[in-house]
């Protein structure tokens, strides 16, 4: 069951890896990436590593997330012109 | 004590967060403090700090043996010579003293994810003051090529883990790897580190670097590049004897020539002096990888000697290239200078009255005396691409037509160049200034007993 | 079996960062690694069928298998936050970047050429 | 053909680490008596003979006794990651907290603005009042998590973040919202200062750099585990402060 799971989020993390180099618009982009790391949460705690999850969930995927965000608002889009 | 060496520019560069307008004075005041500090720690070498009070393979310690002592005092001593240009310094003063405490931790630490961390930080503070003069390409270049390595170099840590079971040097420098494990590890290690040491395929960040400011070269190419030195040999030679010392050795010899012949081509002054330190950068590390005496001592006397030269060269030019737009002939006005950059560029290409002669006549002799005739055909030829290039620029700078008028110049620039100028002909005359220290810290190096035993000695009768 | 993921993920990393010309997915590569990264180091301490290392009223034994390796825990803890500064330094600097020279491409770029 | 290249470097990278592979122990099959941490568990970090470690030659079986004792020599945590972010390997964390520090410094001189960045869009009326009312929750959230972390999953960093959310919410949520640097950075600098002067005692109380110098308390108890509680309140508040200049620096631009 567990290793069913595991292989599942590999399998979506792979996905949305390859999505987030290969997307068109940055914005998917970063939302891939947020996907990522939402998923390698599942992971560390399949891994009974709750501190590294609690950590990753609120700094790797959250704050990384709204930097990126924050910094292409300010660059409007990044990827026009 | 020799926490202070790391404790005291931290504590200032939180307290120049309070107030911006302190930054300078504390980095001052943190230089100076440091410089006595190091000074002062030669009663304590050699010895550990087992910091909270968790003995070594449980907690994180610091060693100070022979060779990170020398290294502290030398790194100090430039970030104190630094301190003379508050004007080259800026508002970057905050940034130079988390580099100051992070270079003191990553040569003084015993523990190889400590010195993943102040890695980490030597690099995000490094990046910040490559980002100097709007840089930001290239400083962006440079947070990639820093970011992989720390990952590389992250793994190549929990690889020891899994291995020894602890992530001190000192055990691993007794454990027995397997050589499968052997090659993972300092492969790892040497793309993680290759990055600062400006190794062949990964040193691509250098010239934009380098070339795009006047404090990023002048203290990275400096006191960092010589830290990264200090812990290839560390790695390389103390720790994980062996590994991939012969694939360094190659590479090495590659971004030598590369790096000359890159600098002949390029037109720019701060572009040239940054390829020809990746060209300098391969020679130490084609001397280190030979991994034995007297070949250790002689890399770090050419690194200091290079180092040195370094320093004068790139404070005159990034001086000068801000200055004016138009370099030729600029030296008519600016002797003091002129006569500080010939001397450094001499010293660098090796002519006799100068250091970098020392040590680079010593390298082809003792490689011929080891039957390597590669090294010294190699060395003579970017020695030869060397002079090229450096003797066009001296020409260029002194005997063309002037075109723009000179102003007056800063006296800091002009006492700093040619004391260090000076310094570097007092070497010729007298090597063992350099020379012993740097035996001495190869004799550190290349002693893995002597290091696992001040390790152990240290830990007194707990 | 997560050593393949995450190997597999530094890999499109790594495939991320060569091919794509603009930066801001070269930060966004750089960003992927480094969860890779850290998925490696927490697969190299978890132990089958372990515990949290963290003690709750039931006192577990310490037999061999009780725990998960706690050391790996707190070196990623360090490495996510290292990570985190690096990214949002990137991310300021690419802000610049495009202020300066109007493209995040490297081959549009304006006054990058050599 | 670039991109073919791409994809042999990649596969090569991927090869390469397979192949080093090998000498790592299988996936969840490691055992712990062999590694440091089993000491970290047993807290019984005082009582190993530190020689026969480094030399590999003393790995004792271990005991369970005192891990869960009333009067614990080592420190108090219930959580052991904690006990080892915060006390046994408490230099690393002083050098984490210096990343950031010079992340966050780093983003301000890059950007160094001084006026808030007005994108010209105006938030809803629901957003902006239920703001108001989650914010001081996010706030008293954040610091829960950091004041706990020896006790549950977490700490400071995520507390800091946490914090920072709450920052971030109250820019998305008003126009003319905008933190004074001079606040963050003196937070900062100070929790920072603080945290150094605190391993400088222990420096001058216990002889070493970042020494744990307060009785440890019992575990499982809020006031426990010394100065581990004390360093995570600065670390959170400095995070927090630190991440909410970050984004004060995202947010502003050259007036």
């Amino acid at each position: 069951m567990m290793t069913a799971l595991v292989v599942l989020a590999g399998a979506i993390m792979t996905v949305a890896a390859v999505f987030a180099v290969e997307a068109k618009k940055i914005l998917d982009s970063v939302i891939a990436m947020s996907v990522v790391s939402l998923v390698s949460v599942f992971l560390f705690i399949a891994m009974r590593a709750p501190d590294v999850a609690i950590t990753e969930a609120s700094v790797g995927a959250g704050l990384v997330t709204a930097v990126f965000l924050v910094a292409l608002f300010r660059m409007k889009g990044g990827d026009e012109e | 004590m020799m926490t202070l060496a790391i404790a005291i520019p931290l504590i200032a560069a939180f307290l120049a967060a309070i107030r911006k307008s302190w930054g300078y004075i504390l980095y001052a005041i943190a230089a100076i403090l440091n410089f006595i500090l190091s000074l002062s720690l030669i009663g304590a070498v050699p010895s550990i700090h087992a910091l909270g009070g968790w003995k070594p393979p449980f907690g994180i310690n610091l060693v100070l043996d022979n060779a990170s002592f020398y290294a502290i005092l030398f790194i100090n001593a430039i970030f104190l010579i630094v301190a003379v240009f508050p004007d080259i310094i800026g508002k970057y003063a905050t940034v130079m003293l988390v580099l100051m405490a992070a270079v003191n931790g990553f040569v003084l630490t015993g523990d190889l994810f400590n010195s993943f961390v102040f890695m980490e930080i030597i690099s995000a503070a490094a990046v910040i003051i490559a980002s100097k003069r709007e840089n930001y390409y290239s400083a962006f270049k440079y947070l990639i090529f820093a970011g992989i390595a720390g990952s590389l170099y992250l793994i190549a840590v929990i690889f020891v883990y899994t291995q020894t079971g602890s992530l001190n040097m000192a055990q691993a420098a007794y454990f027995s790897f397997s050589q499968k494990s052997l090659v993972a590890i300092t492969t790892l290690f040497l793309i993680g580190l290759g990055v600062e040491a400006k190794l062949f395929p990964l040193n691509g960040w250098v010239m934009g670097v380098y070339g795009g400011n006047d404090l990023a070269p002048v203290i990275l190419s400096t006191a960092v590049t010589f830290s990264a030195m200090y812990m290839m040999g560390r790695l390389m030679i103390t720790i994980f004897g062996g590994g991939v010392l012969q694939v360094l050795y190659v590479l090495a010899l590659i971004t030598m020539l590369a790096g000359e012949l890159a600098a002949l081509y390029q037109k720019n002054l701060l572009k040239t002096l940054a390829y020809s330190s990746i060209g300098q950068a391969g020679l130490v590390l084609a001397v280190l990888s030979k991994g034995k005496e007297p070949f250790t001592s002689l890399a770090y006397f050419q690194l200091m000697n290079e180092v040195t030269a370094k320093l004068v060269l790139f404070l005159v030019a990034g001086y000068l290239v801000y200055k004016y737009t138009n370099l030729n002939g600029i030296f008519k006005s600016h002797k003091v200078l002129g006569t500080a950059f010939s001397i450094a560029s001499f010293s660098l290409v090796g002519f006799p009255l100068f250091a970098g002669f020392q040590s680079k006549l010593r390298i082809i002799m003792e490689a011929f005396k080891g039957g390597d005739y590669l090294l010294p055909a190699l060395l003579l030829l970017a020695t030869l691409i060397e002079l090229t290039y450096l003797i066009r620029w001296n020409v260029r700078l002194w005997f063309e037509d002037q075109v723009e008028e000179g102003e007056k110049g800063s006296w800091r620039h002009g006492f700093v160049a040619i004391a260090l100028a000076i310094f570097l002909v007092v070497i010729f005359f007298f090597p063992n200034i350099y020379l012993a220290p740097a035996s001495k810290m190869a004799d550190a190096i290349t002693s893995v007993s002597g290091y696992i035993n001040i390790v152990t000695s240290g830990l007194g009768g707990m | 079996m997560v050593y393949w993921i995450s190997i597999i993920l530094m890999g499109i990393g790594i495939y991320g960062l060569l091919t794509q010309k603009n930066l801001f997915k070269q930060l966004i590569s750089l960003a992927i690694i480094d969860t890779a990264v850290n998925v490696f180091i927490i697969a190299a301490g978890y132990v089958e069928g372990g515990k949290a290392p963290i003690y709750t009223k039931a006192l577990p034994s310490f037999l061999k298998g009780a725990f998960v390796d706690p050391l790996p825990q707190a070196l990623v803890l360090t490495a996510i936050v290292i990570g985190v500064g690096v990214l949002a330094l990137g991310a300021a600097l690419l802000v610049r970047v495009k202020e300066k020279h109007k493209n995040l491409d490297v081959e549009n770029m304006k006054g990058v050429g050599e | 053909m670039r991109r073919l290249y791409a994809i042999l470097i990649a596969a090569g990278f991927v090869y390469m680490m397979l192949s080093f592979l090998g000498v790592v122990p299988g996936y969840g099959n490691i055992d712990l008596c062999s590694r440091v941490s089993s000491s970290f568990l047993l807290k019984d970090v005082s009582e190993q003979n530190a020689k026969n470690w480094l030399m590999a030659k003393g790995l004792e079986t271990k005991s369970i006794e005192k891990v869960y004792g009333e009067k614990n020599k080592e420190d108090g945590c219930a959580n052991v990651v904690t006990s080892i972010v915060v006390n046994y390997r408490s230099f690393d964390t002083l050098g984490e907290v210096t990343v950031l520090f010079t992340a966050a410094l780093g983003v301000g001189l890059i950007l160094g603005g001084t006026r808030r960045k007005k994108y010209g869009l105006l938030p809803n009326f629901v957003f902006r009042e239920s703001t108001r009312i989650l914010v001081p929750l996010i706030i008293l959230f954040g610091a829960y998590i950091f004041v706990h972390g020896h006790l549950t999953p977490g700490g400071g960093f995520p507390g800091g973040t946490i914090i920072a959310a709450a920052a971030l919410l109250l820019y998305l949520a008003d126009e003319e919202f905008f933190l004074s640097k001079v606040s963050t950075g003196a937070l900062e600098g100070s929790m920072g200062g603080l945290y150094v002067i605190a391993g400088l005692l222990g420096l001058a109380i216990g002889g070493y750099f970042l020494y744990n110098f307060l009785p440890t308390g019992r575990v499982g108890n809020l006031i426990s585990s010394g100065i581990v509680p004390i360093v995570y309140t600065f670390i959170g508040l400095k995070v927090g402060a630190e991440l909410s200049g970050l984004i004060t620096d995202l947010h502003s631009e050259e007036g």
